[in-house]
């Protein structure tokens, strides 16, 4: 069995008096691809802040390359190799683009800059010729690309991303989940996923959780989420069928 | 941060008077420390309006109380010593200034409008500190003689007169807050402060709004610095001071701001320890001032009057009312 | 002629005074977006370490002044950890609040510290010439005060804009849990940040206190002064509070030559003509 | 047929960079129109030259006939054109109910009033009521909008849109963040308007597209490449080959 | 019997240094040397602090001290606006209100009840004036703060030195806030009068000033320096080998050489080793001492007129040298000395007396305006 590189044990976390996720377990091995889906407000981004770092821990313990890191500030999960792409981009407005890009190298990088920046222009090339504008005067989608290149600067072990995909054109989607497939395939990341849409977690994903009001209803195997267990899919997303578009 | 808090207590104007009354007659000897504290209570509620629900920046408020200082004592120098007519010129001269500085700066906010309004209230002082005639310039204006109201409660040495007279007038100035705050204008106030370009895709002139509030802001205030000049019978040059500002703007924080109780609460409270620690010790207050703004900041950031209700809310049961009732 | 030599000199060397004092504010207000009303704290503070070290251990002014910046930065490490670090991201009000609290307690404790009256740093003899140019003299201190203020700026445009600590101060403050997340150690940046800002406002303080002399209330006395020059110049730009500084110097000297009696009216003129002109300051970025 | 909303020549650049390029096209009543492009084609900037947030080099804006090109943005909210955000802005400190009622004050010109108290308004309840289930907002219209999930907050960001009864609504990226279950809502409350308003929405989830849209207008680098019928933008090889990527 | 009397002064705030803390040093080295008893009654002293012109402050706080704390005297009081505002109140209660500085002529009519122990303007420009003329000088720049007392002193000056065939050739008034006085002087120095004559508020300014007079070699042009209170024994260490030279007239000098000074000091350094005699300790430590007769003379009863009445024309010798209460104005009479600033033999900075213009009324009166 391969090493586990990222895990969450028993995890509980919230906001102020309320509890929003509850005793969350998953663990990612290297090239993992973990899908995690649920309704609006189930707590998907909390469960990613929370391993993040970014929101406090309640109970439970996080692992990552074999130490806890429960108390480790976010800062030094990132440079452990933890990366983390946010649902909301969280674009720095008063950096250019390539300085954002910079911002996501880590202190310790074997790779140059230039290699680094290189890559990530050859993934997001709209990103290459928007490089000296300001964060804050990127499109939606560019903001989108931003944040994922953004993340991939600190060449990520483990890799959150929470709903990456949103806004983006569907080519540069279609971009997006092959370059992501391309490095859980050769480089051998860990990636957790957070999407909107069912049957691209579905079909990108090895292993999956399903949350419900910050409970986890299934967690394991994706095949047999889809096969054996659809009704969980029907209750907990409400998902019916998802209409192929109209014969596209 | 609803806007309807200040339903909280039932009658605000009727404790406001109790209280005022209840004052009066357990410190028989303190009634112009009480009366400087009303004339301030009513500044930093118009301060309020501007900041508070207005969200706009300033520590340039006291121009308008000094201008309706000012405005009150000439008029009762040289026109007609008759009290009420000279709170109104308070009011309107604070109101005009206010209207005519307003439109130049309300296109502006934060630390931009935030140094407009430093920088009129300090030209406007020198205009007045130089025109020496009309204002006694830097000696200040003094001989200011008042009638008694309705020409039968004379301003007495005591001044018990003075007090009750200003009290009944923060009372009525306090209603008529309190009524504009809780009406559409005042919900779009709110929403002002906290987001104009937000606003301004609802369809709502976010300039006019402020004008209106920051007008109302210094209309109160104008009447605050009537009332002060008519009181005290003199004016001087500090009441437009950038430090009358600053004070004012510690008081509305310290008892919070955007709740018209917190701008009372925070006036006493700012006062009666400045009262005390400096009668006490003139010599080190600031230590004891300085200290309370930080505990107060770090402990309380929503200001006392919120942390006091809070707290009443939690021994008495009361839930979130306020959250519920909007 | 020359009287526009004179006044350009004039207010280069009292622009740069200016700029020297506020440049510090302008990085911890535009950068660290903390209103930190206590600046003017630690300009005073490094005026007097630089006199009670002097006096203490016997060294020439130039070294207990760098000593003093030192220390001032030392000190303000344990404020930004205790106290700052708890109102970042507060409202701008709740930051004026509490840093005028601090202002109160620094004027308390120096007064009692160092006595009420005012303190002068005793400049070396070098600095105490003047520079005799023909029609006038210019003073030695503030030629040095020009020459200081081109560094402070140099230098601070390529820490800023060169450096990975450029691009980790500002990443922090855009938005500190994205630069933690990215793996900047946000409170660290924070702390350098504040160190900065204080070393700075200290080093104003001394380079400028033969025009604003060091007392108890040099917090309070000078605050609007470099609060108009941050904005006027724009939060956070190093190179607009430096054009403000200049501007704002130049008409005031001008005045002074030519209409004293409304020179504080002509300097807040100006400020009002340039903040309606450009609301963001000279070079603040809007948004 | 009548003409909502009429655009000619719209021209608008940041520097050198033409971000609207010649756009010309004509909304008419009822019109369900989607607005796709690449990302940064210049979509939600065609959106703020609309609403009147940025002004056009060149061009002209029509609504109902009468030129609008000049006019202040408040003033194009009152004659009935309404916008919503890609990323939302909401009163973050008010109540979901407060900050829809903010919107209903605006709309009735109610904001003057400044004595009466709020709750004297006539049919302030009422519609906030109307709004409130139309965009099934029942269970968590009393809590603070900072404590709701991204998905849900976009509701109300919808729902103050709708408080404001536009005849023409510009919806940027309605549902985006919006979990697909519920992306449905969303849409139908929106295609539920009544007939008269026209709307105009940006959309990159393509299922929403050409379920909701009877036009489709795809705009490339600030350009309008095809102004067409759902069927034929589908067949179009370009907009396959710069948008659709082959998937779809 | 307690007889209590109500200090006001800024003992907090900028001015603290140059009046408030003196105020108090003063007040006590009198009661270190002569006692708490005034003609066997307890004298109790109540500080209020009011720390810069705010008239209603001062009005709302004397009345606070007479109303509740039932002060029979007032005293104290730096700035002209706060002496006025009180006026009236002192008039209408009929309580003695003795003035330790503000010092525009107009104040001490303002109220019958008014005795002022320090100085006008004019009193100590008139001489200074004079000092000019005797010295050959023939044209005069006036540079003095913007602001009553400095518009005081300039017309003062003015009016005597043009009497006396002199010229003043420039008037300029400063804003208060200047901090940068270098552009002022470079100014006077393109001019080339024989002299300038200033005045400037206490503390900060007045440092500021004399260095832009030494930077900008003033000096060197022949231009002389013509002062007041510039070199106040409060500001003068400060003001460094800079100060060295510059001749001032003013009313007294810790460096004036009596033993009625040398007593005051010894039981200044017993209140508090670290103050300096100071024109605003000496005229605190004075106005005690009217104190103490007024309450001597009534006995400890509430009589206003009566204790005034008492103090006029009262004379003696204060460490600053004799002087007299003024019996029709209230106001002190006293000399006025011409000072050099030197090195002691301890280092320090004195003031040296080198003339003295003797029994100097308020000049402001009989200049009128
Ligand atoms: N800062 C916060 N304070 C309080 N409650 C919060 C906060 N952020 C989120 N919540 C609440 O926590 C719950 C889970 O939110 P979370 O953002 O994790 O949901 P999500 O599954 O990511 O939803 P979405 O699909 O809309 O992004 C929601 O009910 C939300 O209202
Ligand atoms: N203030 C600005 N200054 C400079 N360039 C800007 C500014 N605002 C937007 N842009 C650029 O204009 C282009 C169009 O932006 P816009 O936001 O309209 O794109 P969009 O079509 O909405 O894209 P998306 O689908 O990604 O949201 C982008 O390339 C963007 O970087
Ligand atoms: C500071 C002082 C010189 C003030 C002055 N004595 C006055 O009467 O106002
Ligand atoms: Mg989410
Ligand atoms: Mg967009």
């Amino acid at each position: 069995m391969t090493k586990v590189a990222f895990q969450l044990n028993n995890v509980s976390a919230g906001y102020g008096h309320t509890t929003v996720i509850e005793n969350i377990d998953f663990a990612v091995c290297p090239g993992e691809k973990l899908g995690i889906i649920g309704r609006n407000g189930a707590g998907k981004t909390t469960t990613l802040a929370t391993a993040m770092g970014l929101t406090r821990l309640r109970s439970g313990t996080i692992y990552f390359n074999g130490r806890d890191v429960s108390s480790a500030r976010p800062s030094m999960r990132a440079t452990m190799g933890l990366g983390y792409v946010p649902q909301t981009r969280d674009i720095f407005p008063s950096l250019t683009v390539e300085e954002n890009l910079k911002a996501g190298i880590r202190r310790k990088s074997s790779t140059s800059e230039a290699s680094l920046l290189a890559e990530a222009y050859q993934l997001f090339p709209r990103l290459n010729e928007r490089k000296n504008n300001w964060g804050n005067e990127l499109s939606g989608g560019e903001q989108q690309m931003l944040s994922i290149a953004r993340a991939l600067m600190g060449q990520p072990s483990v890799l959150l991303l929470d709903e990456p995909l949103e806004g983006l054109a569907p080519v540069v989607a279609q971009e997006v989940m092959a370059a992501i497939r391309f490095l859980t395939g050769k480089r051998g990341i860990g990636i957790v996923l957070v999407e909107q849409h069912v049957e691209l977690v579905l079909d990108f994903s090895t292993t999956i959780l399903v949350l419900e009001r910050g409970q986890a209803v299934y967690y394991g195997s994706t095949a047999t989420l889809k096969n054996e267990q659809r009704q969980i899919l029907d209750l907990s997303i409400g998902l019916k069928k998802v209409p192929a578009s109209a014969g596209l | 941060m609803t806007i309807m808090k200040n339903k909280m207590v039932g009658f605000p104007e009727v404790s406001l008077l109790v209280m005022g009354l209840a004052a009066m007659w357990l410190m028989p000897n303190d009634l112009s420390f009480l009366t400087r504290i009303i004339t301030s209570a009513l500044f930093v509620l118009s301060l309020d309006l501007v900041l508070g629900y207005g969200g706009i920046v300033t520590l340039g408020h006291a121009a308008f109380f000094g201008v309706g200082a000012y405005a009150a004592g000439v008029y009762a120098i040289s026109i007609s010593g008759e009290p009420l007519t000279g709170l109104l010129v308070g009011g309107v001269v604070g109101g005009l200034v206010a209207l005519v500085t307003g439109a130049l700066l309300l296109r502006t906010h934060g630390l931009t409008c935030l140094m407009m309004t430093i920088a009129i209230a300090q030209i406007l002082l020198e205009v007045l500190n130089k025109w020496r005639s009309v204002t006694g310039g830097d000696d200040g204006l003094s001989g200011i003689v008042v009638e008694p109201i309705f020409g039968v409660f004379e301003f007495d040495f005591m001044g018990r007169t003075g007090f009750v007279y200003s009290l009944i007038t923060l009372v009525v100035c306090f209603w008529i807050m309190r009524k504009l705050v809780s009406s559409p204008f005042g919900l779009t106030c709110v929403g002002i402060r906290e987001d104009r370009l937000r606003m301004t895709a609802l369809g709502c002139n976010v300039y006019l709004h402020a004008l209106v509030m920051y007008v109302a802001g210094g209309v109160f205030a104008g009447i605050a610095g009537a009332l002060m000049a008519q009181t005290t019978q003199v004016v001087g040059l500090s009441s437009l001071g950038f430090t009358w500002s600053a004070e004012a703007l510690v008081m509305l924080v310290l008892g919070g701001m955007g709740h018209l109780w917190g701008a009372v609460i925070g006036t006493i409270l700012f006062m009666v320890v400045h009262h005390f620690a400096s009668a006490i010790d003139p010599f080190q207050w600031m230590f004891v001032i300085g200290g309370l703004l930080v505990a107060v900041v770090l402990l309380f950031p929503q200001g006392l009057a919120q942390a006091g209700i809070g707290m009443f809310q939690k021994i008495f049961g009361y839930g979130r009312i306020a959250e519920e009732k909007s | 002629m020359e009287l526009i030599t004179s006044i350009l000199i004039d207010g280069l060397a009292y622009g740069m005074i200016l700029f020297i004092i506020s440049v510090g504010l302008s990085i911890t207000m535009g950068l660290m977006r903390v209103v930190n009303l206590a600046h003017g704290v630690f300009a005073m503070l490094g005026g007097f370490f630089t006199v009670a070290i002097g006096a203490w251990l016997g060294l020439p002014v130039e070294l207990s002044a760098l000593l003093a910046i030192v220390a001032v930065g030392i000190l303000a490490l344990p404020l930004e950890k205790f106290i700052f670090r708890l109102i970042y991201g507060r409202s701008e009000l709740q930051q004026v609040l509490l840093t005028i609290g601090l202002v109160f307690i620094g004027i308390a404790a120096t007064g009692t510290l160092f006595g009420n009256a005012l303190t002068a740093i005793q400049l070396p003899l070098y600095m105490q010439q003047s520079i005799d140019i023909g029609f006038r003299v210019v003073p030695a201190h503030r030629v040095a005060v020009v020459i200081a203020g081109f560094a402070v700026l140099a230098g601070l445009w390529w820490l800023f804009t060169r450096t990975r600590f450029g691009i980790n101060i500002r990443a922090s403050v855009d938005k500190a849990d994205a630069a933690e997340a990215v793996g900047i150690d946000t409170s660290k940046v924070y702390q350098l940040g504040f160190m900065l800002g204080a070393a700075l406002a200290a080093l104003g303080g001394i380079l400028g206190a033969e025009l604003l002399p060091i007392e108890p209330y040099y917090p309070l006395k000078y605050l609007v002064l470099v609060l108009a020059i941050v904005a006027v110049g724009g939060m956070g730009s190093v190179f607009g509070s430096f054009l403000a500084a200049l501007i704002l110097g130049t008409v005031e000297t001008a005045a002074k030559y030519l209409m004293p009696e409304v020179a504080s009216i002509v300097f807040y003129l100006t400020m009002l003509a340039v903040l309606s002109w450009r609301p963001q300051g000279l070079f603040g970025r809007s948004g | 047929m009548t003409e909502a909303l009429k655009i000619e020549n719209l021209c608008r650049n940041f520097g050198a960079l033409q971000v609207t390029d010649d756009v010309s096209f004509c909304l008419e009543k009822g019109a369900r129109v989607a607005l796709i492009g690449p990302n940064g084609a210049g979509k939600t900037t065609l959106v703020n030259l609309i609403a009147g947030s940025l002004s056009p080099s060149s061009g002209r804006i029509y609504l109902h006939q009468q030129d609008i090109t000049h006019m202040a943005q408040a003033a194009r909210v009152h004659s009935g054109l309404v916008r919503t955000f890609q990323v939302t802005r909401l009163f973050n400190e008010l109540t979901v109910e407060d900050n829809i009622r903010m919107a209903i004050v605006q709309h009735h010109k109610q904001s003057f009033r400044l004595f009466s108290p709020l709750r004297k308004l006539a049919n302030l309840d009422s519609e906030l009521q109307h709004v409130v289930d139309m965009m099934q907002l029942n269970d968590v219209a009393r809590r603070h909008v900072r404590n709701l999930a991204y998905g849900e907050q976009r509701l109300v960001e919808i729902a103050m849109a709708l408080a404001l009864k536009p005849r023409v609504l510009l919806l940027d990226e309605p549902a985006a963040g919006v979990p697909q279950s519920e992306s449905d809502v969303v849409m139908r409350a929106i295609s539920e308007l009544p007939e008269e308003i026209a709307i105009l929405f940006i959309e990159h989830d393509m299922d929403l597209v050409f379920r909701f849209a009877h036009r489709i207008l795809v705009l490339v680098s600030g350009a309008l490449l095809l102004d067409d019928t759902p069927e034929a933008v589908a067949a179009d090889e370009r907009v396959h080959k710069l948008y659709l990527g082959e998937a779809a | 019997e307690v007889v209590k009397v109500g200090v006001i002064g800024p003992f907090s705030g900028p001015f603290a240094g140059a009046f408030g803390t003196p105020f108090k040093q003063g007040i006590e080295a009198y009661v270190e040397m002569h006692g708490t008893k005034a003609g066997g009654n307890e004298v109790e002293f109540i500080y209020r602090d009011l720390a810069g012109p705010d008239p209603q402050k001062a009005r709302s706080l004397a009345q606070e001290l007479v109303v509740k704390d039932k002060v029979q005297y007032l005293a104290g009081v730096v700035f002209t606006p706060n002496a006025l505002a009180i006026a009236p109140l002192s008039q209408s209660a009929e309580i003695p209100l003795v003035i330790f500085n503000a010092s525009t002529s107009v104040v001490v009519s303002k109220s019958d009840y008014f005795v002022r122990t320090s100085n006008t303007l004019p009193q100590v420009t008139v001489p200074v004036a004079q000092y000019a003329l005797d010295q050959g000088v023939k044209t005069v720049v006036t540079i003095v703060s913007d602001y009553g007392p400095g518009i005081d002193a300039e017309k003062a000056f003015t009016k005597t030195l043009e009497g006396g065939g002199g010229k003043v050739i420039e008037q300029i008034r400063m804003p208060l806030n200047t901090t940068d006085f270098g552009p002022f002087l470079q100014k006077i120095r393109s001019i080339k009068p024989d002299a300038l004559f200033t005045f400037l508020p206490f503390g900060p300014p007045t440092f500021g000033f004399v260095k832009a007079y030494n930077d900008n070699k003033l000096k060197d042009e022949g231009i002389k320096f013509l002062g007041t209170a510039e070199t106040q024994e409060s500001d003068l260490q400060a003001l460094g080998d800079g100060a060295i030279g510059l001749e001032t007239a003013y009313f007294y000098s810790g460096a004036h050489e009596t033993k009625e000074n040398d007593a005051f000091k010894k039981a200044l350094k017993k209140v508090d080793p670290d103050a300096i005699a100071n024109p605003a300790t000496v005229s605190a430590f004075d106005g005690t001492h009217v104190l103490y007769k007024m309450i001597e003379a009534t006995n400890g009863q509430a009589n206003g007129s009566e204790a005034v009445n008492a103090v006029k024309g009262l004379s003696w010798e204060s460490p600053r040298g004799p002087v007299t209460i003024d019996s029709k104005t209230r106001d002190i009479i006293q000399n006025v000395y011409m000072r050099r600033v030197e090195r002691d033999s301890n280092d320090m900075l004195i003031n040296r007396e080198f003339k003295v213009y003797e029994a100097q009324p308020d000049h402001g009166l009989t200049l009128g305006d």
